[in-house]
């Protein structure tokens, strides 16, 4: 059952790669970058189990902080560009 | 993984490519995860896919040009050609590597068993890899620590803020008041973060996480809130003189074990002398060695943060 | 008893997974970035929630785990919402606005 | 043999395209990028050259007996965070080529620099 999850998991981060190099805006691509981290989350949380040894659980962790770290500064630093840019989302 | 850079390569847009680093930087922890190297897999996602976005992303804003000019330049035939010829050299080179995941390998024979086998007795430390990057290898560590440390003192050089106190008080407009829920949850994520990072130091003994990763994770904290509540008001908490003094002092702490090791009459960064007993003294050297290297860490990621974050805020300024 | 927990839990996996998928399914067929933002985000949180509480249930008791595996999810839900919240409200001050009925069948119509 | 040297060709593979972001983007933060994936690459290299077929991670435990190798970790794990100091420091220096002179596409500083000699 471990493995279908994974398998599944892996299924949706492909999809989501996919999302974020298609993006037609880049509102999409940091959604599809979000829903990665989270997936990357579950992975390596799944991946710990499987290998038997679940002491591995803080490299989640860590992802599911940095994962939101990251998001924030994208979009700050988004809010920063658009007053220059306003033809951006064309982009 | 290979699908992504090709994509990386292919957009004109920077910040496309900026955030496909980020998917890069995530895929290839997850993959050292798979590879049992969970220090390093925890190194990479507190660094790669947090604090190097960032600080692409504060440049990009920096710059304020998000495209390229021109995609390629005048010859991406003799690129590819370049390319190509080094890469079937290379391949034609690892025929004679050898083969993947045998235990017999000479990468394996040299001295990875020793530090295996001894490392329980001679250190008393049951990750292995704290006790080769701290005590078998400190000076290394050493090494790679003044290079931060340099590193630090180098984007200070170039990007020196210039100092502007009146000015800082009129306009200290915080970057993202609109978002309430946002600085909420932040305020509410921040201790626990600073007191994972914390765990993170002082168990890097015995699970995974030491001094390099807690750093990254303390500052990634910490530039959190700047993000949240405006730089001044971050630098207000941590003051210039005291981030450099900590930076500094993590140096200095690792280099002082050294020396103090050296006075108790055994090498440079040979902790069994510190104490009367062997193990506990390898515990304490490695400890505090471990302090110094997440103090520098810490302290040159928010060097580098905030000096790239000034300059922002100021380019700012100037415009409104 | 313990074929019970492990049921559940393997069920719970199952159903996590599902989530998941479904969820990134939504991420890639959805018109516009709001429905895909609205497809993603439920998921992953629904999926997360199976995901980790079926794992938690596969730690025999070991409670070290288990407080980890609750931490986990107790970031991952304070972080996933607030992510899309700001998201999407940065998406909407950038002119973004979500399609509406029409919108939607013009945009099939014109065979986007 | 195919399946047994594929990690290696995997990395030559990664290193190439970071090489030819290198040499044919003239953008600089492009260049500095292509640079990281090249580094990564030697990462994900010396990460495989430890991997030990069922061993676990070389964290010492009661009743394990293979552990993959703990030394390639620790030099990675240094590099890494070296790694991002030198792109930081990289990445200062684009910023003030910027200020200087305006772009950040490196045809055109070397036609400014032309100007000036």
């Amino acid at each position: 059952m471990l493995s279908a999850t994974i398998i599944a998991i892996l299924i949706a981060m492909l999809i989501a790669i996919v999302r974020a190099a298609l993006g037609p805006t880049l509102y999409d691509r940091i959604l599809a970058i979000n829903a990665f981290g989270t997936k990357t989350v579950l992975l390596i949380a799944v991946l710990g189990y499987l290998m038997g040894r679940p002491d591995f659980l803080d490299i989640a962790l860590v992802y599911a902080l940095i994962n939101f770290i990251s998001i924030i500064a994208v979009l700050r630093f988004f809010e920063s560009i658009k007053d220059r840019f306003t033809e951006w989302d064309q982009s | 993984m290979v699908l992504t850079v090709f994509i990386i390569n292919r957009s004109t847009d920077l910040l496309a490519s900026i955030m496909l680093t980020g998917i890069f930087s995530l895929l290839s922890a997850g993959f050292f995860v798979l590879m049992d190297a969970v220090d390093v897999a925890f190194t990479e996602a507190a660094v790669g896919a947090g604090i190097s976005t960032i600080l692409m992303l504060a440049t990009m804003s920096l710059i304020g040009q998000h495209y390229e000019r021109r995609p390629t330049r005048h010859l991406p035939l003799f690129a590819v050609a370049i390319v190509l010829v080094t890469g079937s050299l290379l391949v034609y080179g690892t025929m004679d590597m050898p083969v993947f995941g045998k235990a017999d390998t000479p990468v394996q024979q040299h001295v990875a068993p020793r530090y295996l086998n001894q490392s329980m007795d001679e250190i008393g430390v049951p990750n292995v890899v704290t006790s080769v990057l701290a005590s078998y290898r400190g000076f290394d560590t050493f090494g790679e620590t003044v290079v931060i440390f340099t590193a630090g003192l180098g984007v200070l050089a170039l990007l020196g803020y210039r100092r502007n106190k009146q000015q800082e008080s009129n306009h200290a407009m915080p970057a993202m008041s609109s978002h309430k829920i946002l600085r909420v949850i932040g305020s509410l994520l921040i201790p626990p973060i600073m007191l994972f990072a914390l765990y993170v130091q002082f168990h890097g003994d015995f699970g995974p996480g030491g001094g390099f990763q807690a750093g990254v994770i303390f500052a990634a904290a910490i530039i959190l809130h700047s993000m949240l509540f405006g730089l001044s008001k971050t630098r207000q908490i941590f003051k210039d003189r005291s981030i450099y003094l900590a930076a500094g002092a993590g140096v200095l702490l690792y280099g002082g074990v050294g020396v103090v090791s050296m006075f108790k009459g055994g090498n440079f960064l040979d902790y069994n002398v510190l104490l009367s007993d062997a193990v506990s003294g390898q515990h304490i050297g490695i400890l505090l060695v471990e302090l110094g290297v997440g103090l520098t860490v810490a302290t040159v990621m928010l060097i580098v943060f905030f000096n790239f974050s000034a300059r922002v805020d100021h380019q700012q300024e100037e415009k409104s | 008893m313990s074929t019970i927990v492990e049921l559940l839990s393997n069920l719970l996996l199952l159903l996590g997974s599902f989530f998941v998928v479904t969820g990134i399914v939504g991420l890639f067929r959805f018109p516009d970035f709001f429905t895909r933002m609205h497809a993603v985000s439920i998921t992953d949180t629904l999926g997360a929630i199976c995901i980790l509480a079926g794992l938690m249930l596969h730690s025999d008791s070991e409670w070290l785990v288990v407080m980890k595996l609750f931490f986990v999810l107790l970031f991952s839900l304070l972080t996933g919402p607030a992510a899309s919240h700001a998201l999407a409200k940065s998406a909407l001050h950038c002119n973004q606005k979500p399609l509406l009925g029409d919108d939607i069948n013009a945009n099939t119509n014109s065979g986007d | 043999m195919f399946v047994s040297l594929f990690n290696y060709w995997i990395v030559i593979v990664l290193m190439m395209m970071g090489f030819y972001i290198v040499i044919s983007h003239s953008n600089l933060i492009k260049k500095l990028l292509g640079l990281s994936i090249f580094q990564a690459s030697v990462f994900i290299m010396y990460i495989s050259m430890g991997k030990i077929e069922g061993g676990t991670a070389p964290i010492l435990e009661e009743g394990i007996k293979t552990y993959s190798n703990p030394l390639p970790h620790v030099l990675i794990l240094t590099a890494i965070v070296v790694g991002i100091a030198t792109v930081a420091v990289g990445l200062a220096l684009v910023v003030r080529i910027h200020e200087e002179y305006g772009t950040i596409e490196e045809n055109e500083i070397q036609e400014k620099d032309n100007k000036t000699c």
